[in-house]
């Protein structure tokens, strides 16, 4: 066959969101790539401009409908920076046990995605029903089951509600056993090792270079975690280590992404025993920022994430920009899809955890 | 204890027609339509619509309860219930039938028409066609040829050529890939199957299924001697009937639907339904070839026919549970696995199978 | 990996302070862990040439355009994996003819970003391997970023 | 000789014979009051079949597309209900929008709907879909996808919860129920 492009997407099942992959094949084989995005592109920074602070939250809660909760995270750390506000300690501690079930809730989403990806339904399956637990702990948490609006600039929304803390434990239990179950269904099968070892290793040098973080940095053994290069909240005093692989290839992507999971659960665990039994959750934020820059960063499951904010005076940010993890990680993937297989194009892009609603904005 | 179909059709249509519609005529005084219709050439083209008619029924029920039995297994490995339509999920089956008879019918603008319409009716006709060589019993079967074993791996080795000509004409990217991965996964799979089979007909001396299930009946089931076979068989059988881990011309992950993506409505409803009529015919000569057929304990309580399908549903369980619990190979690896590891096993499935030959032990 | 180097920020700020002595003006502004400047234009690719090979700073984290209305900004935003520091770069452009040196070369992780900069404000990075439209349809003539552009329901 | 009477009678070309047998028998059937039978027995079978094998596009644009697959998890299970994703819209009954449609995808959506064969139905999901949601102010949001295709189910929400998005098709359970689709009496 003589070469030809092929354009995966906007309706695809390799999406899993709304994005346009042009591969040109050779036969089965890819010679160039070209992922073309915007297919969701709302004018998020555009709109916030004309939004008074607390609005943005909810807003930022739809950036990523996948981690909806690190996302307003960042932004209100970023627009603490800016006014400069002090969070409680309760707070911190609610705010980073959320992040972690939420890097939790965004890698099942991704467990669920690959499965298909790779052929096999059952994974999408078995990660979906865990899923449901973590999101029936955010909904008793905060209401909602995708998008929060729980953290508050100078807080948090809401406290806890009574037996959360119990219901948390059950299901970090539950879940720990179900892990063991992924990773009988995955690791020991030797078809899905054959699918996935060895496939698009991409070297530590070139991964920092095309500005992909995350798990697929920690992947090719860079050891950068903002979490821990950078630290906010309290991660600082946390006993935590970061989750490296050496391989670089879409195995080692895989088993980051699975160990980060245990490791946030050991961290909800250790929230939970250093936690302040009670106290504030919240201050009053000022309502106009003062001039200037804020700017926070922060471990999204999907990579850094960053909000940079300039304030002038008024009740509206002058300028919000969002780097947003997986926007940076795709414009690599044309490095990793060249000389592979039709049929690795699902493997490789799934294990970089796609969303478009951040790539875009 | 089996139900001779053929014996108990001719009877009937004798009784029916010799009986009773004759002498109807006969008593109209149209005494040259009764005689045509006594006439023996008559009963026996009769009998034969009948039987073929039955064992279509059959085949195509079997078929569709294998939908059913793959749509619950799959719900229940994976967690969830699996459909609800009717009882116990009976009925989705005839929905999604009943459906697919009132889409429109769509041909792509730029499809190759003719080929277009045809590739589906290659595609269908081969998968229901071989349904008249499987004998469901000692004397439930439409044909019974002293070469079924082969014209059935004949008929079953054209689909390949539907499926190229479907991707073809579709005129789309996709089903190009899916069909040209079709044709070169199941060219590649039909030797070691054909080279498995090889060594049952060594061992069973007929090219007969019948006579390969007596053999078994009389000596052993071969897939005890012939493990390797067998399992080389049934994985080679997976990848003909294009199921997971090697559905690739229908990868759904990377080629949306494979080479079917261009094909809805009606022509879709049949292809699905041929896919499984495949899966079908292919659990079905696993069970003939290696598992026994009909044979089974119990022989004067059970009917043979029971055997069979037990037989039948427990091959395509295995099936699902692949489907269950394995993802999707690759292009190049579905080819390696089949030249590198398949080839060689089933050759020396043959020295086996030569060796106990020679031996005398079967 | 080969042997990484650590600086500390006061390291680093008199490192470019003397490399740079007009060129890069350091704000007062104090974070841990974060260095604020802001460059000339003309200096900037030297200025992130030095960065990158000098002192470490192995990963560009962010490009934003900025319009301040009477002039545009691009602001950088620059890593360094092994020293833990997070630059913050400001760069002023004129209004009528915003264009910059692209950080691509450098830094492939820029590429998105300064494409979408351009996409945004219409701010030019000259040596960018392929400035096109990133997010919007290509035949959008405006630049929705911009101040004076107004959109949606007011 | 009136020839109207006895069409046979002239030669007519193949395409010709068959549009007049069909109209004779759709005459006679009509007459006879067969096709009224018929649609009686046979419609409201035709009509469960349609309802009881809905097979959604299998598209995920933004939010919503999340609660689409937590609908179609263990827990909540639309096979249940016949609904299996298909990812050729050659093979889709419904077209379900979930999520905000931008300038750019606009096109290509209107595609998809026109390559679906009828009968479709197209169910928009959540608020962006619906009315473009908190991205009123948009530059690049199409306001609503009931503005280039026509929509049959609303299912509001940001993001609808699974049950909602369930109780939304079992809604067009009842609206194709209704619609009395599946009748030969289609004229």
């Amino acid at each position: 066959m003589a070469k030809m492009w092929i354009n995966m997407g906007p309706q695809h099942p390799m999406t899993h969101g709304l994005w346009n992959l042009r591969v040109e094949v050779d036969g089965e084989t890819i010679t160039d790539a070209e992922p073309v995005i915007g297919y969701l592109h709302r004018g998020w920074e555009k709109m916030v401009e004309d939004r008074h602070y607390p609005q943005i939250i909810p807003m930022a809660d739809r950036l990523c409908y996948g981690s909806s909760f690190t996302w307003s995270h960042v932004y209100c750390l970023a627009a603490e920076d800016l006014m400069g506000v002090e969070v409680p300690e309760r707070a911190k501690y609610i705010r980073v046990m959320s992040d972690e079930l939420q890097r939790i809730g965004s890698h099942l989403m991704w467990l669920a995605a690959i499965g298909p990806d790779l052929g096999n339904l059952t994974i999408f399956l078995y990660a979906m029903r865990e899923r449901e637990l973590f999101m029936d702990l955010f909904q008793s948490l905060c209401g909602a089951r995708m998008t929060y609006n729980f953290p508050r600039i100078g807080g948090v929304r809401n406290d806890a509600p009574p037996n959360w803390e119990r219901d948390l434990v059950r299901t970090l239990d539950y879940f720990e056993k179900r892990m063991d179950e992924y990773e009988d269904l995955v690791d020991r099968n030797s078809v899905f090792r054959m699918r996935m070892v060895d496939l698009a290793p991409l070297s530590a040098k070139d991964a920092i270079n095309l500005g992909v973080t995350g798990p697929s940095l920690r992947g090719s053994g860079v050891k950068y975690d903002v979490r821990h290069n950078d630290p906010y909240e309290i991660y600082d005093e946390l006993d935590w280590h970061m989750c490296v692989r050496d391989e670089g290839d879409v195995y080692a992507r895989y088993r980051v992404r699975m160990d980060e999971m245990r490791m946030s659960v050991q961290i909800v665990r250790e929230c939970l025993k250093k936690m302040p039994k009670s106290g504030p959750i919240r201050v009053k934020p000022p309502r106009t920022a003062p001039v200037g820059t804020g700017m926070a960063r922060m471990e999204d499951p999907r990579g850094e994430s960053l909000m940079y904010i300039i304030g002038d005076g008024t009740d509206k940010p002058f300028r919000l920009k969002v780097r947003s993890p997986f926007f940076v990680t795709l414009s690599a993937s044309p490095v990793m899809l060249r000389s592979y297989k039709v049929a690795d194009v699902p493997s490789i892009m799934g294990m970089l955890d796609v969303c478009m609603g951040e790539t875009d904005r | 204890m089996y139900l001779d179909l053929w014996q108990l059709l001719a009877g009937l249509v004798h009784w029916l027609m010799v009986d009773i519609i004759g002498p109807i005529f006969g008593w109209l005084s149209f005494h040259g339509i009764e005689g045509w219709l006594t006439r023996p050439e008559t009963l026996y083209f009769i009998t034969v619509i009948l039987v073929v008619l039955i064992v279509f029924v059959v085949g195509m029920l079997v078929s569709i309860t294998l939908i059913w039995q793959e749509r619950k297994m799959l719900g229940r490995f994976m967690d969830r219930r699996g459909t609800q339509t009717g009882p116990i999920g009976l009925f989705q089956n005839f929905a999604d039938a009943l459906k697919t008879l009132q889409k429109e019918i769509i041909v792509p603008a730029n499809a190759d028409k003719l080929i277009y319409n045809a590739a589906p009716v290659i595609i269908i006709g081969t998968s229901l066609f071989l349904m008249a060589t499987i004998p469901y019993s000692e004397g439930f079967y439409a044909s019974d040829s002293d070469l079924s074993l082969i014209l059935t791996f004949a008929i079953f080795s054209i689909v390949p050529f539907g499926v190229l000509l479907g991707g073809w004409a579709s005129n789309n990217k996709y089903t190009l890939i899916g069909g040209m991965r079709a044709a070169a996964q199941l060219i590649s799979y039909e030797i070691p199957m054909l080279l498995s089979v090889v060594s049952v007909v060594i061992l069973a001396g007929s090219l007969s299924l019948n006579d390969i299930v007596w053999y078994q009946q009389a000596h052993i089931w071969l897939f005890i001697p012939l493990i390797i076979g067998f399992i080389v068989f049934l994985i080679a059988m997976v990848a003909e009937v294009e199921r997971i881990p090697f559905d690739l011309p229908e990868a759904e992950a990377e080629l949306v639907e494979g080479w079917g993506t261009e094909y809805g409505g009606l022509r879709f409803g049949l292809i699905m339904m041929s896919e499984y009529a495949r899966g079908f015919i292919g659990s079905a000569l696993a069970t003939l070839l290696f598992l026994g057929g009909w044979d089974g304990p119990f022989k004067g309580i059970v009917p043979d026919g029971l055997w069979f399908l037990a037989k039948v549903f427990i091959v395509f369980g295995i099936f699902i549970w692949m489907r269950a619990a394995l993802p999707r190979v690759r292009t190049d690896q579905i080819l390696a696995i089949g030249w590198k590891k398949l080839l060689p096993l089933a050759v020396v499935n043959i020295f086996i199978a030569i060796l106990f030959k020679t031996a005398g032990w079967f | 990996m080969e042997e990484t180097v650590t600086y500390t920020i006061d390291q680093v700020k008199s490192k470019i302070a003397s490399a740079f002595p007009t060129e890069v003006k350091f704000e007062d502004k104090v974070r841990p862990r974060r260095l604020f400047m802001s460059a000339n234009k003309d200096a900037l690719l030297k200025l992130c040439t030095m960065l990158k090979d000098e002192l470490g700073f192995d990963h560009c984290s962010c490009v934003s355009g900025v319009d301040r209305c009477d002039r545009f900004q691009s602001v950088y935003h620059i890593c360094s994996c092994s020293s833990n520091i997070t630059l913050e770069i400001v760069v002023d452009l004129p209004h009528d003819n915003p264009e910059v040196d692209s950080v691509t070369p450098l830094w492939g992780g820029a590429n998105w970003h300064e494409r979408e900069a351009f996409d945004m404000f219409g701010i030019i990075y000259k040596g960018h391997p392929r400035l096109e439209r990133l997010l919007l349809p290509a035949d959008y003539t405006f630049f929705p970023m911009r101040k004076d552009c107004e959109t949606g329901r007011k | 000789m009136d020839l109207s009477a006895y069409p046979h009678a002239v030669a007519m070309s193949a395409k010709e014979f068959v549009d007049w047998s069909t109209n004779v028998m759709d005459d006679i059937a009509r007459s006879s009051g067969a096709k009224r039978t018929l649609d009686k027995v046979a419609g409201p079978l035709f009509n469960w079949g349609m309802r009881n094998a809905i097979y959604p596009l299998h598209f995920g644009i933004a939010c919503c597309a999340l609660e689409m697959a937590a609908a179609s998890g263990p827990r909540f299970d639309t096979e249940r209900y016949g609904m299996v994703f298909r990812s050729s819209p050659r093979q889709c009954d419904v077209l379900l929008v979930n999520g905000w449609v931008t300038n750019k995808l606009r096109p290509a959506l209107r595609r998809l709907y026109e390559e679906m064969p009828d009968p479709k139905w197209v169910v928009a999901m959540g608020e962006c879909a619906i009315s473009g949601g908190p991205w009123y102010d948009s530059y690049n949001v199409v306001q609503g996808v009931d503005t280039f295709i026509p929509v049959d189910i609303y299912i509001p929400g940001c993001p609808p919860r699974p049950e909602a998005m369930i109780d939304g098709f079992l809604r067009l359970h009842q609206k194709i129920k209704v619609s009395k689709l599946g009748g030969f009496m289609d004229d």
